[in-house]
């Protein structure tokens, strides 16, 4: 029992030590690093990502999977961008927000309806989504003459303005999975399908709503990704899907479902791009870069195996 | 339980950012007597092209007495933005950027200029923002000049048809449209026609993949125009796999002058390509941010644009070996 | 003395000592739990050997241990006089331990034969030996009489099919000790009997059989001797006929059990439930009965009679194609559980495991998972965690169920105690009818007393209950009435003097129909 | 029932008749569609992605998968055109082969031994071996210019003919056979598909869960490096960042719309390589009516799509009797 209580605490807490010691280190050994302007640029540079990770922790607690959502964040980032100068911000940033919920809804109608398993159906639609994106923009890049919209990637004393949203946004989908009926139908559904179905759970709406989640998120990301780059391409985000999903996972939310953390997903989140920007402050290699991120995956998750191994005896 | 967990779980973010601030808090300024620092932010480490003009800034660097920082963007603009911000918290005192998104530019060269430090694009474009130079090699003219060789080399066979393709980069990469732009447009004054354009994803495997399926929807074509050198090469071999030339029955002309592509001409399997000169274009760059640090008056060669262009040239059966004399 | 045995056997390997397996002081511990503490005993060659203790006794991890799965932490396994400590299940198996474990080990996706032969496989050269395989898969199954065509998937088959499948693959090693984990669970009367017969042919051939289970009829039926664990420890091993049910149920329990099924017939006159000529093609035909409110109607029939298909009809899951559904009068038509549970039904299902259990999530959360939308505030969508934790405690207090703290995770408590969980997550969304689908399979003995006694209290609440179960004496103990199905229709409605195994058997096998006239 | 026995026949024939009614679409609406030459082209482009599909449908089957295969092929193409360059084409072919089974049985370790998903394990890994494959080439295209004797033998794996017959089909055709043998005929590949069934069971009927799938990795490395070699011998070059990309899923991709289902348990081969030829049609097919490549990811993602839904959906409305729906 004891020991098993040490790993719980280390399920929650562990990603957070690892983060708080390497901070700490980097901090010690590079002054570039302790910069203030550095911090909080790594607290914006995460944003993207993190905001992302929201939608894909709810579909992989609730045992799923989600490969399209940097398509989505590239498709929903162009049409905001292109319809600033329609509509403002306000309106396009809506109807942005509302396409990514659309799509999201359109994967979970796919998954649920046509009874596809979901990786292939989001495989699918990742490919969809891109060509549209395609083909919407025709490859230009989408920029907008009316710049306000940028006001928001700036800073107010240190602590950008996209972060802020970041919490925000983590805190409502804490509150959604913690708080309500239907976070705990996510935990039902991840962890045992058919009970869920005998318990009166309406396991096909939960879904869909589960994957319009992620598309909602992937719009914020999105547009995040927008404000930071004052602009939207097609080709944005390439390949964010494995990137989130492996955040996730870090983050100590099972890939089997019926299990998984916020706080983790946050943590994991913002150790990626402490690891990417120590990177880039030690001038390593961009080929070693690939190295590194693979290596610290493998290690994390292995510490996990390794452990779950010991204790099944 | 539950709510005992959720309240840990907020206590060691909040640790996590209290002890980052507290952290910055015992930072200082790093000391201004020492040499100064040019940051150079490249789109990508995998095509030649970048990795020579990679080595052009860096070995002036090092020659003109600067302390050299790098970054490489991966082809990834969100990669781009944060490099970049990476090499301005590392206190550069200029920065050079090849962008790989031009129109995302904005963000960074604004911080740039609010800390004052000069910045110098170098090549594919600069997006409309406020740079101070932007040192771009000609690929509309290297499109035109690639037009006219093809055009004059088959003018020498009348047995050929006057029909030719193009094959495209990536969706979206503005050096690379701008080559197809010359391209097509000077080939068509010159009475040809481009019967097929296809994208090839800049890579060598579609290239020789569309290439064949070109060769199948038009059998009779004779020229292939290639907007780099890996497609340009999957080209020639599929040209070589259908049993033809490169030279002689479709002529292949590709882009840039990678070291494979000089050796397949040289070996005398391909027919032509556009040397550009991304070391010069590096050193140039350099040249240019030493100068606005030293806040000497620049000659543009488009004052409008603030930019200066240099010129690249056809690399052919004829003049491979004397520009590329022995082996690469 | 054993140490005799011992000599004899190296002097001279001709001649064995009696025992084929002998275990010695084996202990084994898990992280914060002692699952044996040197326990020891033996069986004899061509010996049926029950083992009988309540769930968490210690009966499967012994088990694990001989099938290879764990090692133990101290104590030796003497099996064929050969001092063996396994290393993994090929191991014990290769030794001639066959075990059929109670939760399922088979592979869905493989044919029945290739099931039966799975990591022994016969060979032409490299390549699979088809035709052997299917006939000696076929044979087996004739030995069993179970008409199942080998070539068929297994998931397919029903549970008690699959238990079949087991129990031919335990008999295709030709193993000199079979250890049988609850293996007629999933079984009804006369499959039970069809097994005790093999078991008795194999006892012939001078197999040895370890017996598990929590059916103590069955146990002195088969049984030579019995061996009762309790809480990791050897208790005792008593000959059959030295001992009788009252004195193992003590020893099991540590302490005395008012008698098993036992159900006081008192139920009003209004009708909660009645079914009218229900439907289902090629499952259900012309379903009919009425259920009064504290009435527990028993549903006998052997596997594939429809019995369970009927509880999940009237659960909402299986479509009718006919007939009408009645609930206090009105006529409803269900579609889906969560209407059903509008409606006041409750439904625990036969299969915990796969169909019931939320592993991953708490005591806690899986109770309350039915009656989340009434535990909140702000109109359904805040969830009020003060209420969900009084509701748990209501029902920990009226069903007495066990557990450490609401958040321990449901998968370490017992199967009763799971169980409880389950009937409170039933009852919580207020139910006046409950239909239990073998409620009590595998659980101990205690659990299953009190489980017992928790029906009743239900029914004299006024809870009309629909009792499914392969177990004759619980139904004829528990229902006021019974139906018995044959091949989708129904075969007999008895009433409580008609209640009688021989009427069920019949009935249940088609050799005679009773009060249907009703 | 009728409509059962429709489903089977779908089940069996459904997507070669789509292939079908794929290829007489565009030899009506292309002329140059139905040429010697254009069946060469597709078919040796189809067996890039069949080869390394075979493989693939092993860790399906055994229920995984490989996220690794496109970096993989990316090193295996690099080193063996290194040594080509240098050594001899025996000794490429080794270095090729030798690289795509260390890659796989390294997965197959890291799952094993590490305990770390399958998913995890191969996209770090993924990521891993590119890197490697660009420090390996420091990220410059290899370009294999050598004596044309050495050329042309190596080039008969991806451009030969033998018998007539383009050699890389031939390759296909060998691999697909042997593999359906193994999966179906021998004790191995019915091991592989228990594990993938219910890999709890498999361990307790005594099956070593652990070196099945360690081979069933390094068989999807092995054929891995035999796409990669063929690739190469094509090309005759490679670059270590770009050969590859997005490979991983096309091969899933194939595998899947073949019918082969992701919970694993079953494995269908043939359909995997009618999956492959199918994508390697439609691509061509596209190309010869000159259509924006982007339009080629829209067309792969429907395809992909419809083939599945037509199954979800089957398998939604035709569930045993007596058995209830899981959504």
């Amino acid at each position: 029992m004891k020991s098993n209580k040490f790993w719980q605490i280390w399920d929650r807490a562990g990603i957070f030590v690892a983060l708080l010691a390497l901070v700490i280190i980097l901090a010690i050994i590079n002054p570039d690093f302790r910069k203030l302007p550095n911090l909080s640029n790594i607290l914006q540079q995460c944003t993207p990502i993190g905001i992302a990770a929201i939608g894909m922790t709810f579909v992989i607690i609730s045992g799923t999977l989600d490969l399209s959502v940097g398509s989505v964040m590239a498709l929903t980032a162009c049409v905001m961008v292109s319809l600033i100068n329609v509509v403002g911000f306000y309106s396009a940033f809506l109807i942005a927000v509302t396409l990514g919920f659309c799509l999201g809804l359109i994967n979970g109608l796919i998954v649920t309806q046509m009874g596809v398993q979901p990786f292939i159906a989001t495989l699918g639609t990742m490919w969809v989504y891109r060509a549209l994106a395609y083909i919407y923009t025709q490859n230009k890049p989408m920029q907008s003459a009316d710049a306000s919209f940028v006001t928001w990637g700036e800073h107010i004393c240190y602590v950008p303005s996209l972060f802020v949203i970041m919490v925000l946004c983590y805190l409502a989908g804490y509150f959604l999975l913690y708080h309500t009926p239907f976070g705990r139908y996510v935990f039902a559904i991840g962890s045992n399908r058919r009970a869920a179905i005998l318990s009166g759970v309406n396991v096909a709406r939960v879904n869909l709503l589960v994957f319009a989640l992620v598309g909602f998120f992937g719009a914020m990301a999105g547009a995040a990704l927008a404000v930071r780059l004052w602009s939207a391409k097609a080709d944005a985000a390439l390949g964010y899907e494995l990137m989130v999903i492996a955040t996730v996972v870090l983050g100590g939310t099972s890939l089997k479902g019926g299990s998984g953390t916020f706080a983790g997903t946050f943590g994991a989140a913002i150790l990626f791009t402490v690891v990417y920007n120590a990177m880039d402050m030690f001038q390593v290699q961009s080929y070693w870069q690939k190295i590194a991120l693979g290596g610290i995956l493998l290690l994390a998750l292995s510490l996990d195996g390794l452990r779950r191994k010991r204790t099944i005896g | 339980m539950k709510k005992l967990e959720s309240i840990c779980d907020t206590a060691i973010i909040t640790l996590v950012i209290i002890s980052i601030v507290f952290i910055t808090g015992c930072s200082k300024k790093t000391n201004p007597e020492q040499k100064k620092v040019i940051g150079f932010s490249v789109v990508d480490m995998q095509p030649n092209f970048f990795q020579e003009m990679e080595k052009g800034v860096r070995q002036t660097c090092q020659a003109m007495g600067y302390e050299y920082k790098f970054h490489d963007q991966k082809y990834e603009p969100a990669l781009m933005l944060s490099g970049c911000e990476n090499l301005l918290t590392q206190g550069i005192d200029a920065s050079i950027i090849s962008p790989c998104e031009p129109s995302a530019l904005g963000p960074i060269v604004k911080k740039a200029k609010s800390r004052g430090i000069p910045v110098v694009i170098a090549d594919i474009g600069g997006g409309g923002s406020d740079y101070d130079v932007i040192v771009i090699s000609d690929c509309y003219g290297g499109g035109v000049m690639a037009a006219d060789y093809m055009a004059k080399m088959l003018e020498k066979r009348p047995n050929l048809s006057k029909k030719v393709g193009v094959l495209k980069c990536m969706p979206g990469h503005v050096y690379a449209i701008r080559r197809g732009e010359g391209f097509t447009k000077r080939i068509r004054e010159l009475g040809f026609e481009v019967a097929s354009t296809l994208c090839a994803n800049d890579v060598r495997d579609q290239g020789y993949r569309v290439a064949q399926d070109m060769m199948t929807a038009h059998p009779d074509i004779a020229g292939i125009f290639c907007e780099n050198d890996p497609m340009s090469l999957g080209a020639v071999q599929a040209v070589r796999d259908a049993g033809k030339s490169a030279i002689g029955d479709i002529l292949v002309v590709g882009f840039n002058a990678d070291a494979e592509a000089i050796e397949t001409i040289k070996a005398g399997y391909m027919a032509a390509t556009i040397q550009q000169v991304p070391y010069e274009m590096g050193k140039k760059c350099v040249e240019l941010a030493d100068q606005l640090l030293k806040g000497k008056p620049l000659t543009f060669s488009n004052p409008q644009l603030r930019e200066i262009t240099i010129s690249v040239r056809l690399i052919t059966q004829e003049n491979v070996s004397e520009y590329f004399p022995g082996k690469q | 003395m054993l140490l005799m045995f011992r000599l004899i056997a190296v002097i001279l390997p001709g001649t064995m000592d009696p025992e084929i397996l002998k275990l010695e002081h084996i202990s084994k511990f898990f992280p914060g739990v002692k699952a044996l503490d040197a326990v020891s005993f033996d069986v004899t060659r061509g010996e049926v050997h029950a083992l009988v203790g309540e769930n968490g006794a210690g009966k499967s991890t012994l088990i694990k241990i001989l099938g290879g799965v764990f090692s133990q932490d101290s104590g030796t396994v003497l099996f064929d006089s050969a001092d063996i400590r396994f290393k993994n299940t090929h191991h014990s198996q290769q030794s001639g331990i066959s075990v059929i474990y109670q939760e399922f080990n088979l592979l869905p996706h493989l044919s029945v034969a290739e099931n039966v032969f799975i990591g022994r496989e016969p060979k032409k050269l490299l390549f699979l030996n088809w035709r052997k395989i299917v006939q000696d898969t076929k044979r087996i199954l004739e030995q069993l009489d179970v008409s199942l065509d080998p070539k068929i998937l297994v998931e397919e088959l029903s549970v008690a099919e699959k238990q079949m499948v087991e129990i031919a693959k335990a008999l295709s090693f030709k193993a000199k000790l079979i250890i049988m984990d609850e293996p007629t669970a999933a079984l009804s009367e006369n499959e039970v009997q069809k097994l005790f017969a093999i078991i008795r042919t194999l006892k012939a051939q001078g197999t040895a059989v370890l017996f598990v289970s929590h059916r103590l009829k069955e146990v002195f039926a088969i049984a030579d001797r019995i061996t009762v664990l309790r809480d990791g420890r050897f208790v005792v091993t008593r000959s059959v006929n030295e001992t009788d049910e009252k004195e193992i149920i003590r020893l099991m329990v540590g302490r005395d059990i008012d008698t098993l099924f036992s159900k006081d017939s008192t139920y009003s006159k209004s009708t909660v439930l009645s079914v009218r000529k229900v439907n289902i093609q090629n499952i259900l035909k012309d379903v009919s009965f009425e259920l009064r409110k504290g009435e527990i109607l028993g549903v006998a029939g052997l596997m594939g009679s429809g019995k369970t298909q009927l509880a999940e009809a009237l659960y909402g899951l299986l479509a009718l194609d006919g007939g009408d559904i009645f609930i206090e009068g009105k006529r409803v038509n269900i579609t889906s559980p969560k209407e059903a549970i509008l409606l006041g039904i409750g439904f625990v299902s036969e299969d915990r495991k796969s169909d019931s259990i939320f592993p991953e999530l708490s005591v806690l959360h899986n109770m309350t998972m039915t009656i989340l939308k009434r535990l909140t505030r702000w109109r359904g969508i805040v969830l009020n965690f003060f209420q969900e934790r009084k509701s748990l405690q209501d029902y920990t207090a009226r069903l007495d169920i066990r557990y450490q703290n609401p958040h321990q995770k449901i998968a370490f408590l017992s199967g009763g105690n799971q169980q409880k969980v389950l009937l409170a997550r039933a009852l919580a969304a207020d139910c006046r009818l409950l239909v239990l689908c073998e409620p009590t399979r595998g659980v101990d003995v205690g659990a299953k007393a009190e489980i017992h006694a928790l029906i009743n209290e239900l029914a004299k609440k006024g809870v009309a209950m629909i009792l499914i179960s392969s177990e004759l004496p619980e139904i004829i103990g528990m229902s006021d009435s019974c139906i018995v199905m044959h091949h989708g229709r129904m075969a007999g409605y008895l009433n409580k003097t008609e209640m009688t195994e021989t009427n069920i058997i019949g009935c249940a096998t088609g050799q005679m129909t009773i009060g249907l006239e009703r | 029932m009728n409509q059962g026995r429709f489903w089977k026949l779908w089940e069996r024939f459904g997507l070669l008749f789509v292939t079908l009614v794929g290829i007489i679409g565009l030899s009506l609406t292309s002329p140059n569609f139905l040429t010697v030459n254009n069946f060469k082209n597709f078919i040796n482009q189809a067996a890039v992605v069949a080869i390394a599909g075979a493989g693939m449908t092993f860790a399906i089957a055994s229920g995984s998968f490989d996220l690794s295969v496109g970096s993989t092929l990316a090193l295996a193409a690099c080193v063996g055109a290194k040594t080509l360059i240098g050594g001899s084409v025996a000794a490429s072919i080794m270095a090729s082969i030798s690289i795509g089974l260390g890659i796989g049985i390294l997965n197959g370790l890291i799952i094993t031994k590490l305990r770390v998903p399958t998913f995890i394990a191969t996209l770090a890994m993924m990521t891993i071996v590119r890197g490697i494959a660009l420090i390996y080439t420091k990220g410059r295209d290899i370009n294999v210019i050598t004596e044309p004797s050495k050329e042309a033998i190596y080039k008969f794996f991806g451009g030969g003919y033998l018998f007539s017959l383009p050699v890389p089909m031939l390759f296909m055709a060998a691999i697909f056979v042997v593999f359906y043998v193994l999966l179906k005929h021998t004790p191995f590949g019915r091991h592989v598909c228990a594990v993938g069934s219910n890999e709890e069971a498999a361990i307790s009927s005594g099956l070593n869960v652990d070196r099945i799938k360690l081979i069933v990795f390094a068989l999807v490395g092995l054929t891995t490096a035999v796409s990669a070699i063929i690739q190469t011998s094509q090309l005759m070059g490679v670059n270590g960042g770009t050969a590859g990309l997005g490979f991983e899923l096309q091969a899933i991709a194939v595998v899947v719309l073949g019918g082969t289902s992701l919970s694993g348990g079953r494995g269908k081969l043939f359909g995997t390589m009618m999956g492959a030829i199918l994508v390697a049609i439609a691509n061509n097919g596209l190309n010869l009516h000159n259509t924006p490549i982007f339009y080629q990811y829209l067309v792969l993602g429907l395809i992909l799509l419809l083939a599945v839904s037509v199954d979800g959906l089957r398998s939604k409305f035709f569930r045993p009797a007596g058995t209830w729906a899981e959504r």
